[in-house]
């Protein structure tokens, strides 16, 4: 069970700004009430500064995987505008 | 190497029987000494509870994607001559295979340590998730694999 | 648990659906949750020769207590719901099987520990003797089994 | 390759004695001529004795197994009327 604590929202730079594509998945997805979202962000973020933005403000809770454009990352990979962002719970597979 | 993961139902030993007929004697016609495989299939219980259908979620791409890169290790890291890897996604019944993973070698030290190898990533790795449906009633999300070593 | 001894070929993964679907299944329905097999095939190479045939000897009665004891043992030291243990003797020709090992058990570690302990001590200990029929004519006994681990 | 070291025979008691089957498998049965015998022994015997009655005197390699009544045991266990002794090279199936 991944349990939410409120956190700031980070203030997304103003001016130059890119799109993303945002993904959850399984119970994060059941969490977020959506499966993923496109989203604007400041040329200059990382995967947390997504989820953040994408969240709305929930700080990323410490089991959450990141994987930008299909590859397991950490959050403070940097993003590039057309990336693909999915955040997911432990995977439970085989 | 054949990956494939699929909502359709699959019949392990006739996928084992088929693909070591149609392209792994063909191919290494006398060479392989040693097939070792593993199936997992869902079980009617879990943790205590009965269970009586799973849903099982994945990351289409990036599932293929993350089972391919497992599959490359394993060659890189053993003597390998072929591997089968099915994974079932959708709604499955108890006492259908959920995953196949099989591998061809020469020598049985490879093909034994190569498919633990392969299913223990997997098992890491692959963005799969599971969500049981007990017999109460109630969905579960599985949380976590057991540890497997 | 079934352990069989036979000059007769047999196709691997026929003899596995046949007696999981008879055997395994019917007595453990949704209870097995893995299912780990190795099986060993001739190859037509050894230590370097080309090899076309191959003479299986075997201790009669001693295989078979030799073959009960092993799979005891395991099923001692792990959790185990069912085992089938198959081995040629007598004339082979290359790609025929020559040893089955198959676990059943809920988890996927004691299938895994102990298909692999099986056939480790199925080497060992189990009296059978290969005599190869070396493609330039000559028969050579081989004289140890590789390391396994 | 087992290689055969001469020995001297030890000689057999006299008076009471017993029968026990030996069997010779794999390389040592051809080496032997034969895929074993039925020996005559004195009542007090180990395996290695059967051993040397069996052989005619030759020394008993050091990578031959012993078995006696099929299970496995090494030259020094005393065997009885009616026991069967198997000598074999190591065993290479799977």
């Amino acid at each position: 069970m991944i349990v939410w604590s409120d956190t700031v929202r980070k203030p997304v730079c103003e001016g130059n700004s890119m799109t993303v594509k945002v993904k959850f998945f399984a119970s994060l997805k059941e969490q977020m009430g959506c499966d993923g979202a496109t989203v604007e962000i400041g040329e200059v973020a990382t995967a947390a500064d997504v989820w953040l933005q994408a969240s709305g403000g929930k700080a990323l809770p410490p089991n959450v995987l990141v994987a930008v454009n299909m590859e397991y990352t950490d959050q403070n990979q940097g993003v590039k505008s057309g990336d693909e962002v999915a955040f997911f719970p432990p995977v439970t597979g085989g | 190497m054949k990956i494939a993961v699929d909502e359709a139902p699959f019949s392990p030993w006739e996928a084992l029987a088929q693909y070591e007929r149609d392209v792994v004697q063909p191919a290494f016609p006398g060479k392989f000494g040693a097939a070792a495989t593993f199936i997992g299939t869902m079980r009617d219980f879990n943790e205590g509870d009965g269970v009586h259908a799973m849903t099982l979620e994945h990351y289409p791409g990036m599932t293929e994607k993350q089972l391919q890169l497992i599959l490359d290790e394993a060659f890189n890291k053993w003597k390998l001559l072929d591997a089968l890897l099915l994974h079932r996604v959708g709604e499955l019944k108890p006492q259908e295979p959920i995953v196949l993973v099989a591998v061809w070698s020469a020598h049985r030290k490879d093909a034994f340590e190569a498919c633990r190898h392969i299913m223990e990533a997997l098992k890491s790795r692959a963005p799969f998730w599971k969500k049981e449906q007990l017999d109460g009633g109630a969905g579960r999300w599985v949380e976590k694999n057991s540890d497997g070593y």
